[in-house]
């Protein structure tokens, strides 16, 4: 971390940077909120640790637009979305300087939580320069310990390897954590019959509060107007009931992210009610492997997408209904 | 709030027999924004847009639902009626309670909910709509015809000589078609190649029209007024412009195996050809898969012979791009394939012919010098078999549901010629039923029949059986005399199908002009527009659109030269309003829209807008509307939806969809 | 007993063809083997259903002349398929006479010089299911 | 759940039909007369590729039990790419239906050319007993927009 502040220092020193993009610490250990770094003194509470989850891509629209370039820091998978958004003009390559940082996998507080772990006071081993296997946790009952990996968020199980799809430089190690199927989620719920596939959804919709966490972080869903706040659907600020709703809302957001979703994971990691909101954009990475070839958003800078070409050859939309 | 005037058809009892047309009246009466509402018998009558124009007047009507026939019949007649009345031709909807309700439901109740629930679509749609501008786009002042048939000779020459300049595209080495290789036809006997030559002659002279033969389409882009083409012109190997037409290099060619395309593989060709004598133009083509000197690079004996230094063995194939206003489609057809039809014994025995066959026969230029003879031993046969409908009007899929019109007449002919030439020989015709309309068409099969002693036998053929002795067992049915009939033939002629070109996909997938399901081109109207392809700018001539007979063929060949010089007449042609337009406050310039739009219509510029109160400049999608055709492909890939078509906007079809579930 | 049209109207069910598609070219009478021996021809089977006039059908002798050699189903261009008729109607007499079955041990006290093999393998292609 | 048991209940029915193809199919279809239900309602658009999946959950939303999407076959689009990219997205978004349990024959999608009039005749009987032997539309439908 110390490497990444220096450099940070000295390129805000030398001018080549206005700002830094990176995380500050939160008011709880392991909360740490993305933050802008102009003056030497505000690097006082920078962190990068294991609980730094948060892509910073998306925030780099809005630098695009500041004057001078922003220092961003991402993660190997944070830069497939940062690339998706180059395709689409959304980010300025120019205006961005990219620092590559080391990953070894990123922290769920919710999984520490739910083993059973309360009244956290501090983390240790979520360091990034340490390779620690177990996390030390104090709380006001003591101090506990669990497995790093077991804290690990899913998305980081299904790790997209630990390269960087485009960086100015790098800084630290990157490890890669795959140790699961991307699909495994995904197929069982194919399995199931489709009473209870609904049910299976309609309870974990249900809990859908449409606080638009999932949308404000996602960074494939960056329009300045989202059609759910259009008055051109009219299907702008619907109330919440336990009806379809929110389905057809989650439907239309994965469909809108579709073959642009990098499967970052963000949604599922900032959704309040815990919902597994990857679940949606999954079944598309899948079906679009499945039927069109293998494809990874924000992998190339080819401008078309999956839904935005075609061939001669498709499955007919019948196959749904054919394979059951 | 729109003032909204609904006025409900009858059409006669087409619509008034099964939806009560008095209830949908009275019901329009209870939809938001309507202010008025009547039927009437016919509204497309003059008297029926009378009514329009005065409610429009009189009650200050801002919009129009008249429920009638399709959208696709009278849309235009009803915006025209509203525009005279002042009001915008796209402020109307068209609720289509004739073909999509009246016409195919039975039960009066039924019928009447439904016209009311399109007419509430209609309505719904109509509350949404804004008037419309069309743009205005160039005409390019040239035409192209695809096929070089008696088709698109006809049709180039009518064009040219309104003076406008044509391009014919044929792909084989010469023009003349289908036509070319028949002997005589039908119904007066003239001599195909002595009224077909002229032609041809005729149109190869003709200062407006240039022809590529030994060439293909390549590629089509753009739109009405506005094709871009490119076609492919073959490597002839000769040069055109050196090339006297002397004949010598074909004499001399020493490949001479191939089987002749002309004289439908009776005979043999050699590898530098022209397909037949009267060939336009007189310029012979090197066979590259046949020509000795392409295979082994040893030969060169045409070049050598050549006095004029015209075999250019370096020729490559060029592409030609060029642009038309008008595009006609003439590419005919073949006969079907046998293969399916082992019964026949087609393939045992050289004595079972298709009548193209024949005609090559029986022509004097054909392989055995218009001598009537048996393939196998070259004797002379006493009894002919004819059998009709080989592979027309078939349910299964060995053959072609239709009937391909041309077989009853040409083979009246064929027995004609047969037993005026050779009155020894007896003729035998099978036949399901023979189809004569047309002038003097039955009178020409009666004297078959009575002048010339031609024996007709209702029954289709079971099986044609080869004997040992040459001979050809052909067992049929008499289901007039209710017996079957076991009869030895020394030739059997099959009038197998006609089918469109091959090629007709490929070309209409370029034109994207819509085919059936045989693979003819379908018409934008079956009555009333039957040489225009519902592709703006595409026109259909010939056996292309269905099957037909060469009076015929040259009448719509002639039609469809009036459609096009209508359309090569106009300066200018309005352009459908009804396109794509990005709203530039949700446009997030992702560059996604442009992925999708199969025109290049659209393309991104830095805009500084304001958004309530933010000014920045921002990449924005830009609609060009002259190259837009409303598809409206970049409204679905827009994620925000700044992306809308006019005409068929979000929330207009979300409001008839809300119509239609209500 | 049955009326004609529910005879006929199991004709067209069992047989699965839709006579009304017939276009009377009479290639079926072309291709019949059997054509000398039946007193209603091959062609003449689809009015015969048409018309619902199964008694005589049933009464035909053209019922067992049929071979099922199935030349005539090969061949009809209009997918009318007269052998699957007349088998049809075949089909029907016997289950009225309740002889739904048939064994192979049945056979050698039915059987008649004059019946032609063929037949036979055809109905235990048939009846033996 | 059989047809028989469903006796009575009327379907409602959306189709999307391209301007070019399957429109003039449906217009081919009314004049020969060829019937089917009265459920069945019609929608113009341009294309196949105007029908945003919104449409379509938009439809389930107020209440229809069905919809089908109409088109040119692939390869004669009018737009010539315009039902290749229809096809992509009707593909995805039937899966995604049927991913979260709604039975996967309450929507389709068939190619009927303007030549086509007894497919789609044909095609629209097919769809209507389906989705008459499917019953209502509980899974998708809006209760507040049940009336």
């Amino acid at each position: 971390m110390q490497e990444l502040i220096n450099r940070a220092k000295e390129l805000l020193a030398d001018g080549t940077v206005a700002r830094v993009l990176g995380w500050k610490a939160g008011d709880l250990p392991y909360n740490p909120e993305p933050a802008y770094f102009e003056k030497e003194e505000d690097f006082a509470d920078f962190v990068y640790n294991g609980f730094c989850g948060a892509n910073l891509s998306k925030y780099m629209i809005e630098a695009s637009k500041l004057e001078g370039k922003t220092l961003v820091c991402l993660k190997p998978c944070d830069t497939y979305s940062f690339q998706e958004l180059m395709k689409e003009h959304r980010v300025d390559r120019d205006k961005a300087y990219i620092i590559g940082v080391g990953c070894k996998g990123k922290l769920d507080i919710e999984k520490i939580k739910a083993m059973g772990i309360k009244g956290i006071q501090g983390i240790s081993g979520a360091e990034i320069e340490d390779a620690a296997e177990t996390l030390t946790i104090q709380t006001i009952y003591g101090e506990k310990t669990c497995a790093y990996k077991d804290a690990m968020l899913e998305r980081c199980h299904v790790c997209k390897g630990k390269d960087h799809m485009v960086f100015d430089e790098t800084i630290g190690e990157s490890k890669e954590t795959k140790d699961a199927d991307r699909f495994e989620e995904v197929e069982k719920i194919e399995a199931m019959s489709p009473e209870e596939k609904f049910a299976f959804f309609q309870k974990e919709l249900s809990k859908c509060i449409r606080c638009n966490a999932c949308r404000n972080v996602c960074p494939a869903c960056s329009c300045r107007k989202c059609v759910f706040d259009s008055n051109k659907f009219d299907s702008a600020q619907k109330a919440n009931v336990d009806s379809f709703e929110e389905k057809m809302f989650h439907i239309i957001r994965a469909f809108h992210v579709a073959g642009r979703c990098t499967d970052c994971g963000e949604c599922s990691r900032v959704c309040p009610q815990g919902i597994p909101l990857h679940l949606f954009n999954r079944k598309f990475i899948k079906d679009i492997d499945e039927l069109y070839g293998e494809y990874q958003a924000g992998a190339d800078m080819e401008p078309r997408t999956p839904l935005t070409d075609y061939r001669f050859e498709d499955a007919e939309p019948g196959i749904v209904a054919e394979r059951g | 709030m729109q003032r909204i005037g609904v006025f409900v058809c009858h059409c006669g009892t087409n619509i008034a027999a099964t939806v009560d047309v008095k209830k949908v009246t009275e019901m329009a009466l209870h939809e938001p924004g309507v202010v008025h509402a009547e039927d009437y018998q016919y509204m497309c009558s003059e008297a029926g847009q009378e009514l329009i124009h005065k409610a429009i007047k009189e009650k200050h009507l801002t919009g129009l639902v008249v429920c009638s026939c399709s959208p696709r019949m009278h849309e235009t007649t009803f915006r025209n009626a509203a525009e005279k009345a002042g009001l915008n031709p796209y402020m109307v909807e068209i609720a289509n309670i004739r073909e999509h309700c009246s016409w195919i439901h039975k039960d009066i109740e039924e019928a009447t909910e439904k016209a009311v629930i399109l007419m509430r679509a209609a309505i719904a749609k109509v509350n949404l709509d804004a008037p419309l501008k069309p743009g205005e786009s160039k005409v390019t002042k040239r035409a192209l015809v695809i096929g070089g048939g008696i088709a698109g000779i006809q049709t180039a020459l009518d064009i040219a000589e309104a003076g406008y300049p044509v391009d014919i595209v044929e792909k084989t080495p010469s023009i003349g078609g289908r036509m070319s290789q028949l002997d005589k036809t039908f119904p007066t006997l003239d001599c195909s190649s002595c009224i077909l030559t002229p032609k041809m002659g005729e149109v190869n002279a003709h200062p407006n029209v240039n022809i590529y033969t030994y060439s293909e389409v390549e590629s089509v882009a753009g739109f009405v007024g506005d094709f871009t083409v490119e076609i492919r012109k073959k490597a002839r190997s000769v040069d055109m412009d050196k090339c006297t037409g002397c004949g010598v290099c074909q004499e001399k060619c020493p490949s001479k195996k191939t089987p002749s395309e002309f004289n439908r593989g009776l005979d043999t060709r050699s590898a530098i050809y022209t397909p037949f004598a009267q060939a336009v133009p007189n310029v012979p083509v090197i066979d590259r898969d046949a020509c000795i000197k392409f295979k082994t690079g040893k030969c060169g004996v045409c070049s050598k012979v050549c006095q004029a230094g015209a075999i250019d063995y370096d020729q490559v194939d060029e592409i030609i791009t060029e642009k038309y206003g008008a595009i006609v489609v003439a590419t005919g057809f073949d006969m079907i394939k046998l293969d399916k039809y082992d019964e026949y014994a087609y393939s045992q025995s050289k004595d079972v012919i298709t009548s193209l066959e024949l005609e090559r026969i029986m022509n004097a230029a054909g392989p055995t010098g218009g001598h009537l003879e048996r393939l196998s031993d070259g004797k002379a046969p006493k009894e002919m078999v004819f059998i009709q409908c080989v592979g027309s009007r078939c349910a299964d899929e060995r053959g072609k549901s239709y009937c391909s019109k041309v077989c009853c007449m040409y083979t009246a002919k064929h027995a004609m010629l047969i037993r005026d030439k050779y009155p020894d020989v007896n003729v035998t015709v099978f036949y399901i039923d023979v189809r004569t309309p047309g002038k003097n068409f039955d009178e020409f099969y009666r004297r078959a029949v009575e002048e010339y002693g031609v024996n007709y036998i209702k029954g289709q053929v079971g099986k044609v059986i080869p004997q040992p002795d040459g001979k050809l067992l052909v067992q049929g049915a008499d289901l007039l005399d209710n017996k079957q009939i076991l009869k030895e033939a020394d030739m059997v002629v099959l009038a197998a199908a006609i089918e469109p070109n091959p090629d007709v996909r490929k070309i209409a997938t370029m034109l994207t002009a819509s085919i059936d399901t045989n693979n003819f081109l379908t018409e934008a109207h079956a009555k009333l527009r039957p040489v225009e392809s519902p592709t703006a700018g595409i026109f259909l001539s010939g056996v292309c659109q269905g099957p037909k007979d060469i009076p015929e063929t040259v009448s719509q060949a002639g039609a469809a030269a009036v459609k096009a010089i209508g359309l090569l007449a106009k300066d200018k042609l309005l352009t459908n309003p009804c396109t794509a337009h990005s709203d530039e406050l949700m446009c997030n310039g992702c560059s996604q829209c442009a992925n999708v739009c199969p025109y290049g219509a659209i393309s991104y510029e830095d805009k500084e807008v304001n958004d309530h109160g933010v000014r920045e400049v921002r990449r924005l999608a830009v609609v060009n509307d002259a190259l837009c055709q409303g598809c409206g492909a970049c409204t679905v890939t827009c994620p925000s939806g700044a992306m809308d078509l006019q005409g068929f906007s979000n929330r207009q079809i979300l409001a008839e969809v809300d119509a239609i579930c209500r | 007993m049955k009326t004609e049209k529910n005879r006929a109207e199991m004709i067209r069910e069992i047989s699965g063809v839709n006579p009304l598609k017939c276009m009377k070219c009479g290639k079926c009478s072309a291709s019949c083997p059997s054509y000398n021996e039946m007193d209603i021809k091959p062609h003449q089977f689809v009015s015969y259903v048409i018309n619902e006039d199964i008694e005589a059908l049933a009464n035909s002798t053209s019922l067992w002349k049929c071979l099922s050699c199935f030349a005539c189903v090969e061949r009809c261009p209009r997918d009318v398929k007269p052998g699957k008729l007349i088998d049809a109607a075949r089909q029907i007499v016997v289950r009225e006479r309740g002889q739904d079955y048939l064994t192979p041990d049945e056979i050698p006290e039915l059987i008649d010089p004059e019946t032609p093999q063929q037949l036979l393998v055809s109905a235990f292609r048939r009846y033996r299911r | 759940m059989s047809i028989e048991k469903n006796e009575g209940f009327r379907p409602k029915i959306v189709a999307f039909c391209c301007n070019w193809c399957s429109y003039a199919g449906a217009d081919l279809a009314g004049s020969s007369r060829m019937t089917y239900s009265a459920d069945v309602k019609i929608i113009r658009v341009p294309c196949s590729c105007r029908v945003n999946p919104m449409f379509i959950l938009r439809a389930f939303e107020r209440g229809a039990d069905g919809v089908i999407m109409c088109g040119c076959h692939p390869g004669d689009c009018h737009y010539t790419s315009g039902n290749f990219y229809a096809r992509r997205r009707m593909t995805l978004l039937f899966s995604m239906l049927d991913y979260i349990g709604v039975e996967n024959g309450r929507t389709r999608v068939e190619w009927v050319s303007a030549a086509e009039g007894a497919k789609f005749s044909q095609t629209m009987h097919e769809f209507v007993d389906k989705i008459t032997s499917l019953g209502k539309n509980v899974r998708l439908e809006d209760l507040r927009c049940r009336n």
